[in-house]
């Protein structure tokens, strides 16, 4: 999605007569200068203030702070909760983007509504639901119990509350993406006498895979960064059931600000490596998105 | 790529797995607390870890759960295998048991000093130099003065301080005497001084900018952000915030009268007696009666039952005139009745002074 | 699957239809009908008194209206933002744009700490603003400054490839038929992306109306004035109130799904209306 | 002049799209742009509307220069080819887009409106959004908006080429009607041959970014001075022929044909000959033809279409087979194309595989200097790998003509050669040698007109310096020149270059002899070029020119071969990266050569 302009483009936005004013250079100035501020305030001074705050007491307590075992054990519960939600979300985001994008039917409104609601959803809903479900009150609490599962306080919770969270990142990347690039080459590899997941393999994958792979890499730095959520059905047993982003909280509540950050600049990081691996794939390729 | 994808999956997979701990003969205990008993129980569970392998030569680890007394509370209502609580509010504990059917009806007999093995109180944090002069309860609604404190509804620790200044109050109205409170002949008084006392409350939060849900929030906002000239906390809190966030910021004022914060101890009998971990829970939580257990807990600021450990620590913590829930209130579940639950006073004071702040 | 569906040559649809809809019920479905049937355990007056109550309706007020102002800051600066990383070339732009993301990235909690140092009055921009008198931490206008935060992503990437879709060609004819670039971008440009704009709007909007950790961070949480809905949540849980919890649940969770049906509705109606043309 | 394009040059990113355009468009004049697509005619057009810039030459509107004019200033009416409407307003909405930007009163609007409508035949239609209308309602709707504002250009960038053929002959009925109605001069941008023909008063032929030639229709596709041309409007055969003082020769078979003119003075030489499918007749033997025979041919395939009766006829190469410019790289592919109408089907009948004597009713001879190359090498294998050589390849493909290959040990050391060669034809090629001043001279001296020096690493040229010895060598030079750019996409440099001790007065007489060569190069070739005048010695200008940027070309014009010897022998010595190319008339010859570029002959019917 990072597409940007085509250099032939802007090249020849440039040149046209009329174009090398002093007012459109004004305006681009302009454009270029609010954008900058606007996000500067917004985005970029929480980001630096969480790298200063990370870094304060010099890089050498910033990287000790990864070797407290409590530390070690959240990233690693993100890490599993994420390599579990992940691949589950991105099947169910290629198979509805499949059957939205591919066929029309009755419904398929509510469907793509449906989709989109846990982005609605306030995450401390999100997690309340799981509570009233497998909570030993709820409706298979006890069921639950009896059996010696557990869910909520327990990994199962976290990876459910995330998987409901970060849903309908890859569905919603790739549904407009399929909608646009359209049924015909699928319908060719068809008629050429493809079965469907051969089809799917070769001809639609290839397609889509840029769109895929920002979906997932979106649908990632949810599942990482998810607190609401995930706050509600964890238990917050250190070194057990905290997640990065519970971690976060615990350190900055003992006045730990430099552990805090660091995990959270360790968040930051982890999604910033991501895009830039994206951007570099998509420079190497030559590919722009849509 | 797809490849990688798979590779990376089963290698995390495979740390996940290899992480699990393999040493078999051990017990594990689940200590679900509040916020501000991070510091203390993490000592205090490596000394009984020491001492359990002692006396029984059993390995014991605890996990430990933080966070708001009341969601703590919640969540071992909703199944969180709690062995042992240790809960800022016995009313937390009494849902756990009222609505969780958890642990038995009296487990506030079960230890010593009504199952609260240490204490507090509730004190100021005023900025370096006490700019503002704060020495007492009504400097706190004097025009110019902004109050932090966080969200009684949220928070067990604003709870202690919510009844703390209204015992304050009471107690002006009584002129000190307790005693008027269950004499039928001082009913007037008592209906006055109740009124004045809700009037004050209320009046000290109209001077307050930001509810944070939690003590550990409030104190980051007060010290942090630098906002409010005093902070309603815990001593123990109060004490942690010098301590860590350096003694040149903020100072402690000590109001003349107070309450005795009293955050209570519990077994979850269910957990216990399916885990099979009675015994050591209950050592455990014995042994914070113990001199170790004292001392550990004097170390992290809270006033030890135990008076000579307290001797010790007597410079930390001056004395004052303190009332008890129990004494004021009439026990915690009538204290939530008529202050905290849904449309009880706190929240009809804040509708009130909306429309007051409205006009 | 008795949904009907127009015929076509391609498979899979009985299978991925299916995988879909059992991943939506199991995950989304059947957890939320257990909101709405804790909510329809109390009776109809409980459950008004619950969702009418003063201090609820006061927090819908606030965080709706605060989603509400900032999916608009968002609809006017974001389009500003795409607008300018679509059709500029200057240095560091592709950085900028990969940056657009890190609110979807950030954990909550700590893009609502970072804010509030960064907007608290002794914080770098909260210490400017105060002199002119502004202040952001703990009021509404620190809610706005985070949900803008949590929403840009939403709106930036719903413009951005509708922006490089306008066709040059529109642009173009508008120039040659006379008409100056302001005009150009009332009567075309924004016309064009306006769909695209209001998914973005609809969904910052949506995300916001729910945010909560980076909320209560900034917000001061004084009822009435900067306490949300999903505080008052969190408060009825705390007090084990799950019914009311669920109930308030229930009303967010109602508004927020008739809003995303609508803009759903409008989208398909709209690309109907475009499909049609390309006959 | 409504329009008016001098020397419009459009670079993207390094490579040139439009290269030295010239043109000039009449008031009321319906004139077609026609080319294959990437060849630049949409970017020219872009250019006349405003909506791109140009890096060089100037545009002028109705005698008023526009250049530096924005689109919305320029007052042109614009048609997309994906019409490009409004998709969110209706189709009044549309029209009256200009009419409201100009602020113009309601009730005149929808007069207006009414009006255009009623001129495309869309009465009624006002209220439709363009999503309901089809796709040639909705061209009609976007040439009415573009009139909407009374533009005095009427600009379309193939309006058709997303409509059905049925719907496309209306419209193209439409607008030409609407053209004559309005009167307004009009530019259409097609790659469309047929649809040039049906519309234009002229034909501008575009291709590599350089228009190459414009004219009626009639007389464009009767006498192209290009192969370009030749093969692009309708069907064309190519055939080298050679002429001599005496007439046009096939192979070894003289054509009996009288011609207007001689080509290039008397000198025999080969040149390439235009061969209409409509105008070659078959014949079952040599005596019952009723015109030219140039060759026996075996009939390889027919095709019925109607009206006409396509066939492919294979050359036979006996002894005085005739030789197609163009052999695709197969030797054996010597095939011309034939069409035939019912009535000569009729008289007669062919079938497969029969053997067929070919004549020929009417050839057209392309004035191009260049016909043919043939690489030059001491031995065969050495030849042939010259003739690989991708550049040479390449422009051989492009202008569809072939390579041939000469062994010749003289070649080694022409110096001590006696070897006297007859016949060279067309450019003759040789490698890159220290030596090679010396082979040069050899050829020429044999009779070669042009000599191509090529090094192993040159590749196609972004800039061709064009220069000549004395001034007796101009106009052969900038036939090749103008011949050889048409082929290739770069600029054209003309380098004059005056000895540096040359006096004051004598000064102007240079700048003047190069704006004589640079309107002589546009009048008579439709070449346009750069001109630059320089100070010293011809070689060693023309060195430091070379060395100053990579992938250039350079044309030496000479007259006399002890001057190439003397003057620029250096040039030729040293390692090169450049291709060079010497192109050499005896100033004896020069006379003649008067005719070049006015020579489109025609060869009666005998």
């Amino acid at each position: 999605m990072a597409g940007g302009p085509s250099k032939a483009l802007l090249a020849e936005l440039a040149t046209r007569p009329g174009r090398d004013t002093l007012a459109s250079t004004a305006t681009k100035g302009a454009f270029i200068a609010v954008s900058l501020l606007f996000l500067a305030a917004l985005l970029f001074a929480p980001l630096v203030m969480v790298f200063a705050t990370a870094l304060s007491k010099g890089v050498l307590p910033y990287l000790q702070s990864f070797q407290d075992a409590d530390t070690v054990a959240a990233i690693r519960l993100t890490l599993v909760t994420a390599a579990i939600v992940v691949p589950l979300n991105t099947v169910f985001g290629i198979a509805a983007a499949w059957a939205i994008a591919k066929f029309e039917f009755r419904g398929k409104s509510v469907l793509i509504t449906l989709i989109d609601l846990p982005i609605a959803v306030s995450p401390v809903i999100a997690g309340l639901i799981y509570v009233l479900l497998f909570g030993i009150q709820g409706w298979f609490g006890l069921w639950l119990q009896e059996h010696n599962f557990s869910i909520i306080f327990a990994l199962p919770g976290i990876v459910i509350a995330t998987l409901f969270v970060t849903l309908p990142y890859v569905a919603r990347e790739l549904i407009p993406l399929m909608q646009q690039l359209g049924n015909d080459e699928e319908e060719a590899a068809i008629t050429l006498g493809a079965g469907g997941l051969m089809t799917f393999f070769r001809v639609t994958l290839p397609k889509i895979r840029w769109g895929l792979v920002y979906g997932v890499i979106l649908c990632n730095a949810r599942a990482m960064g998810e607190f609401g959520a995930v706050s509600v059905v964890s238990g917050h047993i250190r070194g057990l059931t905290t997640t990065m982003p519970l971690h976060v909280e615990i350190l900055y509540n003992e006045y730990n600000f430099v552990g805090a950050f660091a995990v959270a600049s360790l968040l930051t990081l982890l999604a910033v490596l991501t895009l830039v691996i994206k951007t570099l794939v998509e420079w190497r390729t030559g590919y722009r998105k849509r | 790529m797809r490849t990688a994808a798979v590779l990376a999956m089963l290698a995390l997979a495979c740390l996940a797995g290899c992480s699990t701990d393999d040493q078999g003969a051990r017990v594990e205990l689940l200590n679900v607390s509040y916020d501000p008993t991070r510091e203390l129980y993490r000592e205090f569970n490596d000394a009984f870890a020491r001492e359990w392998r002692e006396r029984a030569g059993e390995t014991v680890r605890i996990k430990q759960s933080h966070g708001g007394s009341g969601s703590q509370a919640r969540a071992v209502i909703d199944g969180l295998a709690a062995d042992v609580v240790t809960l800022a509010l016995a009313y937390d504990i009494n849902s756990i048991q009222e609505r969780g059917k958890r642990l038995g009806a009296h487990w506030q007999s079960r230890f010593p000093y009504n199952s609260a093995p240490y204490t507090s109180t509730i004190v100021f944090l005023v900025r370096h130099g006490n700019p503002r002069g704060i020495r007492d309860w009504p400097d706190l609604v004097r025009p110019d003065v902004t109050v932090v404190t966080p969200n009684p509804k949220t928070s067990g620790g604003a709870r202690w301080n919510y009844l703390a200044a209204w015992g304050y109050a009471l107690h002006r109205g009584l002129d000190g005497d307790w005693s008027k409170l269950d004499d039928p002949a001082a009913e007037a008084q008592v209906a006055a001084a109740r009124e004045a006392a809700a009037r004050f409350v209320a009046e000290i939060y109209r001077h307050v900018p930001v509810l944070d849900s939690g003590a550990r929030g409030s104190t980051n906002t007060f010290v942090q952000r630098g906002v409010g000239d005093v902070l309603i906390t815990w001593e123990n809190e109060a004490l942690l915030a010098i301590e860590s966030l350096g003694p040149n910021q903020v100072e402690i004022v000590v109001p003349s009268v107070s309450i005795l914060a009293e955050p209570p101890v519990a077994v979850v009998d269910t957990v216990v007696d399916r885990k099979g971990t009675r015994q050591v829970a209950e050592a455990y939580l014995q042994h914070l009666y113990s001199p170790e257990g004292q001392r550990i807990a004097a170390r992290h600021h809270f006033r030890p039952r135990d008076p000579e450990v307290l001797a010790e620590h007597r410079a930390k913590f001056p004395e004052l005139e303190l009332f008890t829930v129990g004494e004021v209130f009439g026990g915690w579940n009538r204290a939530h009745e008529e202050h905290f639950a849904e449309n009880a006073l706190f929240d009809r004071m804040l509708r009130a002074s909306r429309r007051a702040g409205a006009r | 699957m008795n949904a009907v569906r127009a015929p076509s040559i391609l498979p899979g649809f009985g299978m991925t239809l299916g995988f879909s809809t059992f991943f939506l019920c199991a995950i989304v479905l059947i957890p939320l009908a257990a909101l709405v049937m804790r909510t329809a355990t109390m009776g109809w007056e409980e459950f008004l008194a619950i969702v009418l109550d003063e201090r609820a309706v006061a927090s819908y007020r606030l965080s709706f209206g605060a989603a509400l102002l900032a999916a608009f800051i968002n609809s006017v600066f974001g389009f500003v933002v795409a607008w300018t990383l679509v059709r500029y070339e200057f240095p560091g732009r592709k950085l900028i744009d990969a940056f657009i993301d890190m609110p979807f990235a950030l954990p909550t909690a700590v893009s609502g700490i970072a804010l509030t140092a960064v907007f608290a009055e002794n914080g770098p921009l909260g210490q400017l603003l105060a002199a002119y008198g502004i202040r952001v931490a703990y009021t509404w206008v620190g809610i706005v400054v985070a949900l803008t935060l949590i929403g840009l992503p939403f709106v930036v990437r719903s413009v951005q490839p509708a922006l490089l879709e306008v066709q040059r060609d529109l642009e173009d004819a508008a120039e040659t038929l006379g008409a100056g670039r302001f005009y150009t971008f009332r009567r075309i440009i924004l016309p064009t992306v306006l769909p695209a704009l209001l998914t973005g709007f609809t969904m910052a909007f949506a995300r916001g109306v729910g945010e909560y950790g980076s909320v209560i961070f900034i917000a001061g949480n004084l009822p009435f004035e900067t306490e949300i809905t999903p505080l008052l949540i969190v408060i009825k849980l705390e007090e084990f109130d799950y019914a009311g919890a669920a109930a308030l649940g229930f009303i967010m969770l109602v508004i927020s799904f008739v809003m995303l049906l609508s803009i759903n509705l409008l989208q398909a109606w709209g690309r109907r209306r475009m499909v049609a043309a390309g006959r | 002049m409504s329009i008016t394009l001098d020397q419009v040059t459009k670079r993207y990113e390094g490579s040139t799209v439009v290269n030295d355009v010239s043109l000039e468009v009449g008031e009321g004049e319906f004139f077609v742009l026609l080319g294959p697509s990437g060849s630049g005619k949409s970017t020219l057009l872009r250019a006349i509307a405003g909506l791109t810039g140009v890096d060089h030459g100037r545009i002028a509107l109705h005698n008023q220069d526009v250049t530096h004019l924005s689109a919305r200033e320029r007052g042109v009416g614009l048609v997309f080819q994906n019409y490009a409407l409004f998709r969110h307003m209706t189709v009044a909405d549309n029209i009256e887009f200009a009419l409201r930007v100009r602020r113009m009163r309601r009730a005149e609007r929808i007069a207006r409106r009414k009006e255009l409508l009623r001129l495309v035949a869309l009465e009624g239609m006002d209220d439709r959004l363009p999503t309901q209308l089809s796709g040639g309602q909705q061209q009609r709707v976007a040439v009415a908006r573009a009139l909407a504002h009374k533009p005095q250009v009427l600009l379309l960038d193939e309006p058709f080429g997303a409509l059905d053929a049925k719907i496309r002959e209306e419209l193209r009925r439409t607008i030409r009607q609407v053209q004559r109605e309005l009167k307004i001069t009009t530019v259409l941008v097609t790659h469309d041959q047929e649809e040039a023909f049906a519309l234009a008063d002229r034909i501008g032929v575009m291709n590599l970014g350089r228009l190459l030639e414009t004219g009626r229709p009639d007389e464009l596709y009767a006498r192209p001075a290009t192969r370009f041309v030749a093969t692009f409007l309708g069907a064309a055969n190519l055939l080298l022929a050679r002429q001599t003082p005496q007439g046009i020769h096939f192979g070894a078979m003289p054509v009996n044909a009288r011609l207007a003119e001689r080509l290039d003075g008397g000198r025999s030489h080969e040149v390439v000959a235009v061969l209409r499918p409509e105008e070659i007749e078959l014949a079952p033997t040599r005596d019952t033809l009723k015109t030219n025979y140039i060759a026996q041919g075996v009939v390889e395939e027919t095709i019925f279409t109607g009206a006409l009766e396509r066939m492919r006829v294979r050359l036979d190469h006996g002894s005085t087979g005739a030789q197609l410019a163009a052999t695709d790289g197969n030797a054996g592919a010597s095939i011309i194309e034939v069409t035939r109408t019912q009535h000569e089907h009729r008289t007669f009948p062919v079938s497969l595989g029969q053997a067929v004597a070919i004549g020929v009713r009417r050839i057209h001879v392309l004035p191009t200097p260049l016909s043919s190359y043939t690489a030059w090498a001491p031995d065969a294998a050495a030849a042939a790998r010259l003739a690989e050589h991708p550049f040479l390849a390449e422009l051989a493909a492009r202008m569809k003509t072939r390579i041939a290959c000469r062994p010749e040990p003289a070649l080694d050391n022409p110096i001590d050669s006696d070897v006297q060669l007859d016949n060279i034809s067309g450019v003759a090629v040789i490698e890159a040698h220290p030596e090679a001043i010396d082979r040069i001279e050899w050829l020429l001296h044999n009779g070669a007109g042009e000599v191509m020096v090529l090094p192993p690493l040159a590749g196609a040229p972004h800039r061709v310096l064009i220069h000549w010895a004395d001034d007796s060598a101009r106009r052969s030079t900038l036939a090749v020149a103008a011949s050889l750019l048409r082929h290739v996409t770069a600029e054209a440099v003309y380098l004059g270059i005056l000895p540096q001790n040359v006096s004051d007065t004598q000064r102007p007489m240079g700048v003047r002899s190069l704006l004589d060569a640079r309107s002589e190069a546009q009048a008579v070739h439709g070449l346009d070029m750069r001109t630059e005048l320089r100070f010293g010695v011809a070689a060693e200008e023309l060195r430091r020119q070379l060395e100053d940027a990579p992938e250039q070309m350079l044309i030496l014009g000479i007259s006399d071969l002890d001057a190439l010897h003397e003057g620029y022998g250096p040039l030729f010595a040293g390692a090169t990266r450049h291709a060079m190319m010497v192109v050499y008339r005896p100033a004896g010859e020069a006379a003649g050569q008067q005719l070049i570029g006015e020579e489109r002959l025609a060869m009666s019917e005998s």
